[in-house]
């Protein structure tokens, strides 16, 4: 595919997405083996500002921020992938299949849903975290199991309505098995909110990861941008200090431009799924 | 004269894309008040766009020419130069629009409020009058009132359609443009919003715009009819007039593909598609579809005119005036004389007498008569192989009788016949290859090589193999369906403008013949022929021919369309013809009308 | 719009899934903490080490009920819900109904007010967005809510925290009211509580915002592509019924069906908020029993909050019926 | 026209304090028995001891007006002072105190209380009033710390209100706090923890200085002392802040600052039934050796705070063994001995290996309430001598549970009272098998250490005491079954105008292990004496 090709595909903006995050991939492989330092290394003295020696500063007890944040961008996009794609994708097939099927799958799956929903999500993640040995992969699936329902509903309210649509009844009267037409029509009807679903996902589960770290509730990994913020926002002298500004602002402002990154691609990818938004122009807009 | 309540001039409509696509293309068109305009147009050929540029609703498209609302008491508003606050003004209190598709309706909102809404905005009116006016307006288009408490889900589709007609008619404008009005009605409801769009255009003085592909609907209402074509108006004129004696080649066209009651030809589109939207070239848009394209057609898009003949109602974009005929017999007649039986008492038969055939551009004449009836001496006439004894043709305008030379050999080029009889046609001495070959030799065109490659394109295309084994056999080596093949495309190597077919199947058994029948049909269509095409099987003529003539004694007896012919045969003859096709002469059966395409 | 339809079929199926959602709720709710590693007693043996007497610990666990077999305790827990009674907080040594009753109305009136603020705001920023698709306001809106939602909610609240720090003693930085006031009126009352809850309300809000803009303006955009809008326009509409009555209801479906999806988060945010802002709500409390393992209160802040988190389902499914008709029919 | 803000007037005429403002904490309701944290800080201002402490950390008179301990230790005569009335104005009397004590001997108040251990209760033989003004106790053996451990801790509670109470844990009325306090409790929030006590004018020591305590919902207290909503904010108890952290408030005029010696520690215990090498003490010492316990108190405590004693008690303890080792970082003395005992890197890839040849990864356990730095930290100088340990964090009350239980190898503890009486300290962590508590390291239960916790608890006399208890130190610091890794030293930044009369009690007061706000500095106003 051509250049042109590709930018008539994402446009500029989406070009621009698809660079950060694939520049955060590249993070992700590449960083430790680009750190300085190891994670927990103690190179430095506390609280020392940024310098040629530590880019990014120390933390108070004298860590190198540089290799946390490097680190972090492996361990947040693992994060991101396993419990945000994994959430999006349980959620999805749940809602999918109920919304599909309809009938007695629908409310017996619909129940365990909200059930699931309105459990307050911290004590569960507690139990979950005591029941499930802590680690990425760990902590994603307790992500996953506890925020899924929520895009299982959103995914079957999707699907629900395109069962009584006509495009859809003529390809079943074509014959066609029910994996074609959920790949041919239902999946690209509800791509949008499949996009806007997985965006939510992905930035929730870096969310959580770090909240939970915060609450002290499970704190499996050491080396996430959650985790550097757990850090700074747990030094009692983090505002009394300028420390916040090398030690909190780098963390937050990385998990905020994967993200940016992340919708911008997002909102480019609308465009295609959806072909009757070129067909609105913005009116009165100017005047 | 008082302005006109629409006035259109110019427009041009052009989807900014990428690809660009010319949705209308310097259409003009006047709509006095009290007037309904019916636009035809098939698919795609603009006229929702042109509904949407009423209203300043093309959004995404850029839109150049002049759009004028007027009326004697109205005031004149030019809308060329509205912003989207002016259009607002305009909008639904000039002009309205009943849109074409149903989902128009917003899901949520009841159907009341959506009536009611432009009323309370436009005229000022309480929710309570405006559900009053709202009501009486439904009834009018034959809808309960209690329809203003449901949800457009609630209502079927039919129901949705007159709601939206409904809506237009809210706010009393003066200009209702309505698209594809009709369209999954069922015929009682479709009657009533005929009656109450009359009584608007009669009683109210509404100029209405009604935008549609069935001619019939359109037909029904429309005072004035004009024929869109690729955004481009192809013929404007009275309804009645431009709809029974088509001009313009594409109304012709499409009046000749549509399916008619009773119909039994078999349905041909027009030849060719429509024209890719993203390509804006230069000339006629019509131009690679027409039959009688001449240079000048690719050199600018044809105005409309009113052609010679005609007042100043009826107007015509083509550069030849509309259909041209292409072959004109006029009162020819020839006589046989027979060898005498004796003492040089001489008589004579008169085998064609008094024969007036035109053929227009791309039509296929059928002329069927009992034996003897003088079809293949008229067909001999046509082609001047046989010198009438009077009576002129006139061939692309020229007269044929008269020409000589040159002049003859390249209108021979372009008239062929096809013998009835391909045994007799066909010298048994020569092989396939050099019996297709010959016209190009006669005529002397292209190279050896060119020929041969020619040869075996035009054996292809009558299915007949064309391996050099083929080539080399002797004609009377082939089965009479091969030879009636081999005849054909010896008739066509010259890609002839007009084919006289005489009796083309009548060597060919069932099967043979309808196989026989669809070539020369495709053949016709593709190539843009004009056809005379011949036999004595009305049945054969109808599936084929746009225009019948039935022949007796060397008269013509009887013509029309094959549906008149088969709903209303007057002569004897004809009515033998048909009895003898195994055909009741009442097909009631066939009345019925055709149904609209179904709505979403 | 009309009244309520009297009790429909999908009025009785509600009514029927919420009874059993609730009834799965309370037997999970008795088993969640139970679930959880560690023991009320635990923690209270760790605090106070004299009290090491295993005797001691014996009385205290019968006292509690904690020495009956799991079955036991779920029969006098019904037993006890049934008669309204709450048990008595094993940490804190009050009625948890009193407790409840101090802490329930603030999470109510910090999650209403944040849900209130940020519904007007994500839908009046998300359309304003939607309908501008592409142009400087929508870049502003998407990329704004891009990077203030995956903050993490706490971290924006203690960054609001230092704001407010920054500002002197414009805005109180903790409490839901001030300590020991006395009122001169009863809007002084509810100015102070105003002023307290602006910073809890911005940090919870902003990233409800952040999160339902987004929502609102793609599906304004989606809607805005749809044939009603252009016979909403071609009615001459002015720009405000176009936007708010045909666009913007269409654009409030899975809007509002969105919230009732985020209740469950949203008491989870605030759970955040209310740790950083000492903010006398739910979540504080939630967590302080989490850290003691205090059975009769996690038992009865999980059910209540569960119940908070239906009642707002029900509310947005309710509102859902009456927004859309195909809903009621379908 | 609000009047959101109370009057305030800090200092009055006759010099007393009109109020001071505090951060409330979580806690219990202030009952006086089996108040937690904040409640039972609260209940020593509401509830009076037969004797208290002042700021040198010694005891000294309160209800009691003198006490006289018999010869042989067994028995202690308090005498009474007259006078006292509770806030329901009825007389306190020696009925009063003989009530408290046995209602806490026996349920239902045991129970509720939990405060005296069953060593306690089986020593105790009776408590008499044996004159209208005078208690008597008679115990089987002299039990030395009784004055600070027992005397100072339980609240005199009116019989005439509880005699009837059956309940105790549900009893939280208004009735529960009518003490004979120098304060009254005037409101109480559950949501908050904000409460106001007020003076109670007819107290014993006359009116008390400062006339009204408030604990005020505070996010942050440095935040809050900055912003003028409190009077004074603990700078450090557990973490610790850079010096420029409280610079703003250090060079401010209008603050003040009050030390106190170090009582807090975050320790690493070893689990001994783990078996090789955490029941090795040579393991245990290799591990001190590599850890560099100076560097933390200067990255996690920035300075300001103190090397823990192997013998476990404060540094700053006169309890302390003045010859304990100290365990100085050194990584050679670390090698040698993990070599010694078999922990070598076989297969020369930088980390020790069993003698088995399995590579050693050791699980140091941590709590997600505290800072993970300080694992962080051991990890990396672990790493130093070659052993590679895997950090395992867990929720707070699940960390609890594993340190109950003992299902850890390494684990990191933080807690307090090595300052005061040794008692506490050494009798919690080296009690026999069968009470179970976190800060005993599992399996270590060396009968000579048992022995001598017994014995100086049962030692009147103080100076064989300290030899016992210095004795047990040794002991402990050579086996090491943990190793208090440092200590912070507390500080609390006050407002001078307000009140300047603070201080942090070594030790503690009451049954709290640190603070500022004893009542003797509120009442009187001094550091020591009334
Ligand atoms: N929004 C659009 N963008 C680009 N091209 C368009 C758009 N709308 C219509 N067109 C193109 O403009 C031409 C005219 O379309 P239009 O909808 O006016 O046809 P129509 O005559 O109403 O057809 P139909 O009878 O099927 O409704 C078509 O070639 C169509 O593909
Ligand atoms: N060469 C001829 N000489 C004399 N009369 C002829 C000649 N050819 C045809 N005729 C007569 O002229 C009349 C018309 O004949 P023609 O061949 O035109 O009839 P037709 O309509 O073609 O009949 P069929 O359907 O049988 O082919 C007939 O009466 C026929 O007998
Ligand atoms: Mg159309
Ligand atoms: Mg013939």
């Amino acid at each position: 595919m051509s250049r042109r090709a590709r930018e008539r595909r994402l446009g500029p903006a989406g070009l621009m997405g698809a660079g950060v995050v694939a520049g955060f991939v590249l993070l992700a492989v590449a960083g430790p083996a680009l750190a300085p330092y190891r994670v927990t290394e103690l190179a430095g003295d506390p609280l020392e500002g940024p310098s040629l020696h530590h880019l990014f500063g120390t933390n108070s007890v004298g860590q190198d921020l540089t290799s946390q944040l490097l680190a972090g961008a492996r361990a947040s996009l693992v994060i991101a992938l396993l419990a945000g794609g994994g959430t999006l994708l349980l959620g999805a097939l749940v809602g999918a299949v109920a919304g599909w099927r309809g009938g007695a799958t629908d409310s017996a799956v619909m129940r365990v849903v909200d059930v699931v929903l309105v459990l307050p999500p911290i004590p569960l993640m507690v139990v979950l975290g005591a029941s499930i040995d802590p680690g990425l992969v760990g902590l994603s699936a307790i992500i996953v199991l506890v925020s899924w329902p929520v895009y299982a509903r959103l995914v079957r309210a999707a699907v629900l309505p395109l069962r009584r649509r006509a495009d859809i009844r003529a390809a079943v009267g074509f014959g066609a098995s029910t994996g074609q037409v959920l790949r041919t029509h239902v999946l690209p009807d509800v791509g949008l909110v499949l996009i806007a679903g997985l965006i939510s996902a992905v930035e929730r589960a870096i969310a959580i990861e770090a909240g939970l770290a915060f609450l002290g509730l499970v704190n499996p990994t050491r080396a996430s941008w959650g985790s550097i913020m757990r850090d700074a926002l747990d030094f009692r002298g983090l505002f009394l200090t300028d420390s916040w500004r090398w030690w909190l602002l780098p963390p937050v402002a990385a998990v905020a431009l994967l993200l940016v990154g992340l919708a911008l691609v997002g909102t480019s990818v609308e465009r295609r799924l959806d072909p009757r938004l070129a067909r609105h122009q913005p009116v009165g807009v100017d005047g | 004269m008082t302005a006109p309540a629409l006035a259109i001039s110019g427009l041009q409509v052009t989807y900014v894309g990428p690809p660009p696509i010319r949705a209308l293309d310097g259409l003009s068109l006047d709509v006095a008040a009290g007037e309904c305009v019916g636009v035809l147009g098939e698919s795609g050929s603009g006229k929702s766009t042109l509904a949407k540029a009423l209203l300043g609703l093309a959004s995404g498209a850029a839109v150049e020419g002049g759009l004028r609302l007027g009326g004697a008491d109205l005031g004149e508003v030019d809308l060329g130069g509205l912003d989207e606050a002016g259009w607002r003004a305009v909008r639904w209190r000039r002009i309205a629009l009943a849109v074409q598709s149903t989902s128009s309706l917003n899901p949520v909102l009841r159907v009341g409020l959506q009536l009611a809404e432009p009323q309370m905005v436009h005229l000022g009116r309480t929710r309570a009058e405006a559900d009053e006016r709202s009501a009486a307006v439904l009834a009018e288009v034959g809808l309960d009132g209690e329809a203003l408490d449901r949800y457009p889900s609630e209502l079927s589709g039919g129901q949705r359609r007159l709601v939206l007609l409904a809506m237009a008619l809210v706010c009393d404008p003066s200009v209702v443009v309505l698209d594809e009005p009709t369209a999954g009605l069922d015929p009682s409801i479709r009657a009533r919003v005929v009656d109450t769009l009359r009584r608007l255009r009669d009683e109210r003085r509404v100029a209405l715009v009604i935008l549609g592909h069935d001619v019939e609907a359109v037909g029904a209402v429309a005072d004035r009819v004009a024929v869109l074509y690729r955004g481009w108006l192809a013929e404007v004129g009275p309804a009645r007039r431009v709809l029974d004696e088509p001009r313009a080649p594409y109304t012709w066209a499409l009046l000749n593909a549509r399916p008619t009651l009773g119909s039994v030809k078999d349905l041909r589109g027009i030849r060719g598609d429509p024209p890719d939207p993203t390509e804006i070239a230069p000339g006629c848009p019509f131009v690679a579809r027409c039959t009688q394209v001449v240079d000048l057609c690719a050199t600018g898009r044809p105005p409309l005119v009113a052609p010679t003949g005609e007042d100043g109602e009826r107007l015509v974009a083509c550069v030849r005036g509309g259909v041209v005929t292409l072959l004109e017999g006029r009162d020819l007649r020839v006589s046989y004389r027979l060898s005498g039986t004796g003492l040089g008492h001489r008589s004579t038969v008169v085998a064609v007498d008094g024969v007036s055939l035109d053929v227009r551009e791309g039509e296929v004449v059928g002329v069927v008569g009992p034996t003897g009836a003088g079809k293949s001496t008229l067909a001999m006439l046509l082609v001047r192989l046989l010198e009438p004894d009077g009576g002129s043709v006139r061939f692309e305008g020229a007269d044929l009788l008269a020409a000589k030379g040159s002049a003859l050999r390249a209108a021979r080029r372009r008239v062929q016949l096809l013998f009835q009889d391909p045994y007799e046609a066909l010298s048994p001495r020569l092989t396939v290859g050099a019996a297709v070959r010959e016209p190009l030799d006669v005529q002397g065109l292209g190279l050896a090589e060119w020929r041969d490659e020619r040869v075996r394109t035009e054996l292809a295309t009558v299915r007949l193999p064309s391996d050099a084994a083929f080539l080399a056999r002797h004609t009377h080596e082939l089965s009479g369906g091969q030879l009636q093949r081999l005849a054909l495309a010896r008739a066509l190597i010259l890609e002839p403008k007009l084919l006289v077919a005489d009796e083309p199947v009548s060597m060919l058994d069932p099967s043979e013949q309808a196989k026989m029948l669809q070539l020369l049909k495709h053949l016709q269509v593709e190539r843009g022929m004009a056809m005379v095409f011949i036999s004595h099987d009305l049945a054969v003529v109808l599936r084929v021919a746009d225009r019948v003539v039935v022949m007796d004694a060397g008269r013509i007896v009887e013509e029309g369309r094959g549906h008149e012919l088969l709903l209303g045969a007057r002569h004897p003859v004809t009515k033998g013809l048909l009895a003898a096709s195994g055909r009741s002469t009442s097909p009631d059966g066939l009345l019925l009308r055709p149904t609209s395409r179904p709505d979403g | 719009m009309g009244p309520l339809p009297t009790p429909s079929r999908r009025a009785r199926r509600l009514l029927a899934h919420y009874g059993l959602t609730v009834a799965a709720v309370v037997v999970l709710v008795f088993a969640l903490p139970r679930a959880m590693p560690g023991d009320p007693l635990a923690f209270l043996r760790a605090d106070n080490p004299e009290s090491v007497d295993p005797a001691v610990l014996h009385d205290l666990q019968a006292y509690y009920g904690l020495d009956r077999p799991l079955v036991g305790q779920l029969g006098h827990f019904l037993a006890r819900l049934g008669h309204g009674d709450l048990g008595i907080s094993i940490g804190r040594r009050v009625p948890v109904r009193d407790l409840l009753q101090a802490h329930l109305p603030w999470t109510l009136l910090l999650i209403g007010a944040s849900l209130a603020l940020s519904s007007v705001l994500s839908y009046l920023l998300g359309c304003a967005a939607g309908w501008r698709r592409g142009r400087p306001l929508d870049r502003l809106v998407v990329m704004a809510s891009s990077a203030v939602r995956p903050i993490p909610t706490y971290a924006l609240a203690s960054l609001l925290l230092l704001g407010g720090a920054v500002t002197g003693r414009l805005l109180p930085l903790g409490g839901a009211r001030t300590p020991f006031a006395h009122y001169a009126s009863p809007f002084a009352e509810i100015a102070d509580v105003a002023r307290h809850l602006v910073l809890p309300v911005t940090a919870l809000a902003s990233a409800l915002v952040a999160s339902q803009v987004l929502l609102v303006r793609n599906t304004m955009v989606s809607t805005l592509g749809q044939d009603y809008m252009v016979l909403a326009r071609a009615k001459g509409l002015p720009l405000r019924l176009l936007q708010h009555r045909h666009a913007g209801r269409n654009a409030l479906l899975p809007f509002v069906t969105s919230v009732g999806l985020q209740a469950g988060f949203l008491v989870g945010g605030a759970v955040f908020v209310e740790t950083v802002f000492s903010y006398p709500g739910m979540g504080t409390l939630v967590l302080r029993a989490v850290a003691s393992r205090d059975y009769p209160v996690l038992e009865a802040t999980f059910l209540a909050l569960a119940l908070v988190v239906l009642t707002l389902n029900l509310f947005v499914d309710l509102l859902y019926g009456r927004l859309d008709p195909r809903a009621r029919t379908g | 026209s609000t009047s959101t803000e109370p009057p305030s007037a800090p200092a009055q005429g006759d010099g007393r304090v009109e109020r001071v403002r505090v951060a409330a904490r979580p806690g219990s309701y202030p009952t006086p028995i089996g108040a937690r944290r904040q409640g039972q800080l609260q209940s020593t201002l509401l509830f009076d001891t037969l004797v208290w402490k002042d700021s040198t950390g010694d005891v000294i008179p309160w209800l009691a007006s003198s006490w006289a301990r018999s010869p042989d230790g067994t028995e202690i005569t308090f005498t009474i002072r007259d006078g006292v009335r509770w806030h329901d104005g009825m007389p306190l009397t020696v009925d009063d105190v003989v009530f408290s004590y046995q209602y806490l001997m026996k349920p239902p108040g045991q129970a509720a209380a939990g405060i005296l251990g069953a060593v306690f209760v089986g020593n105790l033989q009776e408590v008499v009033a044996v004159a209208p003004d005078q208690v008597v106790f008679r115990m089987k053996r002299p039990w030395a710390p009784f004055l600070p451990q027992i005397a100072g801790i339980v609240r005199i509670i009116p019989k005439h209100i509880w005699e009837t109470v059956t309940d105790p844990i549900a009893f939280t009325g208004p009735q529960a706090t009518i003490g004979s306090g120098p304060y009254k409790l005037e409101s109480y929030d559950l949501a908050t923890f904000s409460a106001a006590l007020v003076a109670n004018n007819d107290y014993f020591l006359g009116p008390p200085h400062v006339r009204r305590i408030e604990f005020v919902p505070a996010a942050d207290q440095l935040l809050a002392l900055q912003q003028g909503d409190i009077d004074a904010a603990d700078a450090g108890t557990e973490d610790q802040l850079p010096e420029n952290a409280l610079a703003p408030f250090l060079q401010d005029p209008r603050f003040g600052s009050v030390g106190g010696p170090p009582e807090w520690n975050r320790a690493l215990h070893f689990n001994l039934t783990k078996g090789f090498p955490f029941d090795d003490k040579r393991f245990r010492q290799a591990v001190a050796y590599a850890i560099d316990r100076d560097d933390m108190v200067k990255r996690i405590l920035f300075g300001q705070g103190v090397v823990g004693s192997s013998g476990g008690l404060s540094p700053a303890s006169p309890w302390i063994a003045p010859d304990l080792p100290p365990y100085a970082h050194d990584g050679a003395k670390a090698d040698a001995l993990l070599d010694q005992i078999g922990l070598k890197d076989a297969d020369d890839d930088g980390v020790r290996d069993l003698p088995d040849g399995r590579p050693f990864v050791p699980e140091l356990q941590t709590s997600a309430q505290f800072s993970p730095k300080t694992a962080e930290l051991i990890s990396e100088y672990l790493r130093q001598v070659g052993l590679s340990v895997t950090i395992r964090t867990l929720e707070a009350a699940a960390a609890d549970d594993s340190a109950f239980a003992g299902t850890y190898e390494m684990t990191l503890l933080g807690y307090g009272a090595l300052g005061g009486d040794p008692d506490l300290l050494l009798r919690v962590r080296h009690t026999p098998a069968a009470i179970n508590l976190p800060q005993k390291s599992k399996g270590y239960d060396n009968p000579e250490v048992v022995a001598l916790g017994e014995q100086q608890l049962f030692t009147a006399d103080d100076s064989s005491r300290l030899a016992t208890v210095q004795q047990l130190q040794r002991i402990v610091a050579e086996d090491l079954p943990s190793l208090s890794l440092y200590l912070p030293e507390p500080q609390l930044i006050f407002v001078k105008d307000v009140f300047d009369g603070w201080y942090l009690t070594p030790g503690g007061f009451g049954t709290v292990l640190s603070g500022a706000l004893n009542k003797h500095a509120l009442v009187t106003g001094k550091k020591v004496g009334f």
